[in-house]
């Protein structure tokens, strides 16, 4: 996926020079995750701009490039310190455009590495897309493989809002699969089924989506049969296709590693309430990261892996 | 406690001298037009601040952040900067927006809400904004565009052009997160900024003494690498005179300038009444010219507040315009 | 409820010296809306401390303070500055007694006034608590009275846990009702039922409660009869409590001004459907503030006020 | 480009010379007794670091922040502290820690996530705390630490104790918000902190020339009112001396002091063998107590690694405590 990755933003910059990369540690060496590695090789100092230790400098900065015009694509090196720039992306970035009557829009992606497994503890494994999809006026992302992050970050550096591009570290390396050459998009807001099913939706994205991939398996095993939706863009989710699975199926789980807690799940399970209700007929469930902070040593019993969301896809298939 | 820098002198420069004359050193490039322009400009400003206030005591706007005393500060700088560059203003320069354009109606609708104003009603009186004058869309929040202003000089650096930004902050800020972040980019990047701290010694009810243990607020540009300039803030003519200088040195690639505009407030310099004096020593002023001027204003501020007054209010459907570049689904549920 | 919130420091800061008040503007003009007045008077410079214009200073020191032993009371002077803050409440203030096996708590009620109501506009009129909910380690509390203001703040400052105190602005002046004198706490982490009825559950706290109050009210007229749950504490919520009432009427109707994207009404209702499934007899209803910024002029039109929350509670009625 | 304040003296200041000697301004209260003990416990940091940088390449331990060549700097800074003062690491600083008293084996649990770690395992390895000797827990997120290093001494300071803070950072970290509103908190509060910024060049890849245009890092104490000083970062008896010297004027009610200890890297200046040429000159060191230094050190790295290396792993239900004082309704239901 790192490959992927760094293809979609040496494509964008080859294509457009207003594309520009900035962040700690992005140059040169290419990212603690050798994410742009190359870029500045063949872009320069003036395009891949390795920056001071202060995330709210990093985005605060990019929003003014992006009014002058240009399309940053900022990194913030783990997404668990993307809270020193918060107050930019809450409070200005996403809402520029509407309190500017539409006259000042401030265009860019931030990408950010996201999530558990790589022993990294409280502060290298977090997971907080809730905390931006309350917030108006961002687009969430987070691809599951190398095709999707190319297609998706193309169309996210294309997409006119900015977007909050997540990574899922776990999959850095793990994820392989063919990424088509040259320009290839996939649409922001358009979920894939993974895998059709009768009985039982489930909702993952990113690293969980190979448990939900792994525990589905294993339910088949039982006789059933899940529905996966990788909902690829978590907002503007794509409330069409998970509505239409749930409908079909009537049940759902939805998986995340953040904390349950006012996570995107709850938003989901709401969603569905709203959309779906009579076709429920099973409570749904969500599986999650545990409401603690994300733990060192007991990082495989903090995530959602394939053996706990087996239980809640058999407790509620058989409900 | 500390010692200067010798970057940064004790006391502010100053320009406009009792007796109405110009320390040569910044008279050089006052035309009479320029000198009566600024004047013109102030009183406007005042007159508009005065009916604001009293607006806002009535109810018929929410807010409304005054700069009586503060408008040589922030005249002067809108006045050194060149057309192409941007303006990011805090709350109280609305002032710099109508230099640099802003129609007078305009500011109105912004403070009224209506359906006219550029923001379609929907942010709380000041600062407002203007596109065609690349006066930025800032919001109230203390510090935040700072690093926007930098990011603006930064990006135009990069593509060479001549265009530097000025941002303006009260000395309160200069206590934010993004005051440090955006001054360090700036000194980084050589970003062509040039920022205004407008020292009025007050951030609310808290003291410049309790905002900062630094010897003065333009000192701090010497942690970023910066020049720092401390400037009498009730003089246009210094101000006016410094802020040129920071831009020039600026675009020459030579970074930018922390400036600290040092207010001493209305009630002990009223910088209007300051520039009258030049005015009149200078022999471009007189009583019969005050008076048309003092008439004009009021008449030009009633009619924009007349007109905004009566317009109508942005439609409840433009609520959900603009969050995005179009309307996503949730927002076209909940705008039916 | 200022003069009940008054009540409540003062009454803490004599019983308990540790308690220190700190913040923007708090000291001799007793803040922006005079909710700390007198303070400084009676406590003086060492214990009521005005502050430099950094909300992050303000929570990172009173975290240092906190460690030291003293029980500090920051004030943010609106909730919408507190996303400079963000990053020390979140990764520092939430996560210090459990990173540390808890040897360093650092316990702190930081107070901070919220909604809208006052003409403020985007910046003047937020309501964040679902962004620190979804945080583990945060208690969040959210007085709707001002009988309850006192007594939860005081519980909140002897709580072993950080409190987010939210204040409801638009009725610091307009909710009155009788103050118990001195001593007087209100359980942290239980709600009340301000009404009881037969047919639609309707949650709701701070200022929009007398708004489901004015909406139950008329749909008494019609017939239907509402239970009224104040949530007083919206975190650890009172689950008890909610499933209870919506066991009793098998609807639920949820009323906030944040953003119903990922607002704490998707909490509410995923709880509901994981804790009373089989009794829902309708699909649970969000009436809460658009997914936009806050506006100004169209102030009124944002905030999901009883003519917004009546048709919500007849059709859930009517199901 | 910027002039230096007075305060900072350009070059860092230095104690040792290259002959082993000692400049008698810094010679004062240095026994015999302490030279040594610096000595030893650099000779003990050094080698639990490259026994920890093996474990950690071995994939035993998740990471390690090393200090290899910083020993001085973070040895001589917690040396020059009271019993009662605090200290806040940032990720090298574990040497502080066991200076303080903080028992080998209990950072080694702490590097391994055991069950016997002060953290229950919950905390990837860097920075350790330990409570008993006021050495913090703190988060690897670069400066957030620092305001709370500040409020503890403001703290202490209003309650009139004689108790100051440490708080130890690396040059990038002053480009955090934390670095500037922590240290513009010190300097109005006058809180009696000690804020020591290990400058060694790099953040990451990141050079210092990159992290900021100003003169030196020591100079941003101009910034806030506060003391900056410039120490050579590899001299141990230097540092000792500059934080001793800063924690008593803290105390006096001065203020705090900003100290940037310039690391020349290890590859440059070794400080552990500098420190050992002093105590050669000294007469308090010879080839026999080196080899029985070196040997015992590795014995006590060794046991104190055996003992982790086994150890149990914290229970599941362990998560659930502490994220409150009790378990609340939904950590409850999680933990069953
Ligand atoms: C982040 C943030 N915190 C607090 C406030 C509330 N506030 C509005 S103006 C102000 C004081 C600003 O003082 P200063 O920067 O000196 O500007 P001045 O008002 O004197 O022009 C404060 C605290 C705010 N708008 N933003
Ligand atoms: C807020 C935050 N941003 C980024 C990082 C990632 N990071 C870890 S160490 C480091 C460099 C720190 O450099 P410096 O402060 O000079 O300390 P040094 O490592 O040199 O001791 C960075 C960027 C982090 N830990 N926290
Ligand atoms: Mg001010
Ligand atoms: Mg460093």
């Amino acid at each position: 996926m790192v490959q992927a990755i760094n293809d979609a933003l040496r494509h964008e910059m080859r294509r457009d020079d207003r594309v520009v990369v900035l962040g700690e540690d992005v140059g040169k060496v290419g990212g603690v995750f050798r994410v742009t590695q190359g870029l500045w090789d063949e872009f320069g100092d003036d395009r891949v701009v390795d920056t001071p230790l202060s995330e709210g400098g990093i985005v605060g900065a990019a929003i003014g490039m992006a009014l002058y015009g240009l399309v940053p694509v900022p990194e913030i090196q783990f997404s668990d310190f993307i809270y020193p720039a918060y107050d930019q992306i809450v409070s200005e970035l996403a809402k520029l455009r509407w309190r500017s009557g539409g006259e000042y829009p401030a265009k860019m992606v931030v990408r950010t590495p996201v999530g558990g497994g790589i022993r990294g503890g409280l502060y290298h494994s977090q997971s907080p897309e809730s905390l931006f999809i309350h917030v108006a006026g961002l687009k969430v992302v987070c691809p599951s493989n190398p095709q999707d992050a190319k297609g998706l970050l193309i169309a996210s550096i294309r997409d006119p809002d900015p977007v909050l591009f997540f990574e899922p570290k776990r999959i850095y390396r793990a994820a392989k699969g063919e990424v088509p050459e040259g320009d290839h998009t996939v649409p922001i807001g358009k979920a894939a089924v993974v895998r059709e099913g009768r009985h039982v939706t489930v909702l993952a994205w990113g690293a969980m989506l190979y448990e939900a991939v792994a525990a589905a398996d294993e339910a088949k095993k039982q006789g059933i049969e899940c529905e996966i939706v990788d909902l690829r863009t978590l907002w503007p989710v794509d409330v069409e296709t998970l509505v239409a699975s749930v409908k079909k199926t009537g049940r759902m789980v939805v998986v995340h590693e953040a904390p349950k807690t006012c996570g995107f799940g709850a938003e989901l399970v709401a969603l569905v309430n709203e959309k779906a209700f009579e076709h429920l007929e099973a409570p749904p469930v969500r599986v999650c990261g545990f409401d603690t902070p994300f733990p060192y040593t007991l990082e495989m019993d903090y995530l959602p892996l394939a053996h706990r969301i087996l239980p809640a896809v058999v407790a509620t298939a058989k409900y | 406690m500390q010692p200067l820098a010798s970057s940064s002198p004790p006391l502010p420069l100053g320009a406009l001298r009792d007796d109405g004359s110009i320390d040569p050193a910044h008279a050089a490039a006052l035309s009479d037009e320029l000198a009566v322009a600024l004047y013109e400009h102030m009183v406007l400003a005042r007159s508009l601040d005065e009916r604001l206030i009293g607006l806002q005591r009535d109810g018929h706007i929410a807010s409304h952040a005054s700069a009586v005393g503060e408008e040589a500060a922030i005249v002067g700088a809108a006045a050194a900067m060149h057309d192409d560059d941007w303006v990011f203003p805090s709350s109280r320069e609305f002032a710099a927006a109508l230099w640099r354009g802003m129609p007078l109606a305009a500011y109105a609708h912004h403070c009224f809400g209506t359906a006219r104003d550029a923001g379609k009603g929907r942010n709380a009186p000041d600062p407002p904004f203007w596109k065609a004058a690349r006066v930025v869309s800032c919001s109230p929040l203390v510090g935040t565009q700072i690093p926007h202003a930098v990011g603006v000089a930064w990006a135009a650096r990069l593509r060479k052009a001549d265009v530097a930004s000025l941002v303006y902050f009260g000395e309160g800020a200069t206590s934010s997160a993004d005051f440090h972040t955006g001054l360090n980019f700036a000194g980084v990047t050589r970003a062509p900024v040039v920022a205004l701290c407008r020292n009025n010694g007050w951030a609310i009810s808290t003291p410049a003494s309790r905002q900062t243990a630094s010897a003065n607020f333009a000192i701090k540009a010497v942690a970023y690498g910066l020049r720092g300039v401390r400037v009498d803030g009730a003089d246009v003519v210094a101000v006016l005179s410094v802020v040129r200088d920071a831009r020039a040195r600026a675009a020459a690639g030579l970074g930018g300038t922390l400036i600290e505009a040092v207010i001493p407030g209305v009630e002990r310099v009223d910088p209007v009444a300051r520039m009258r004096t030049h005015l009149e020593a200078r022999g471009s002023w007189d009583a019969g010219r005050e008076a048309r001027l003092v008439t004009e204003v009021r008449a030009d501020v009633e009619r924009a507040v007349a007109e905004a007054t009566g317009a109508e209010r942005p439609g409840r459907e433009t609520l959900f315009d603009d969050v995005y570049a179009d309307r996503t689904w949730n927002l076209k549920e909940q705008s039916a």
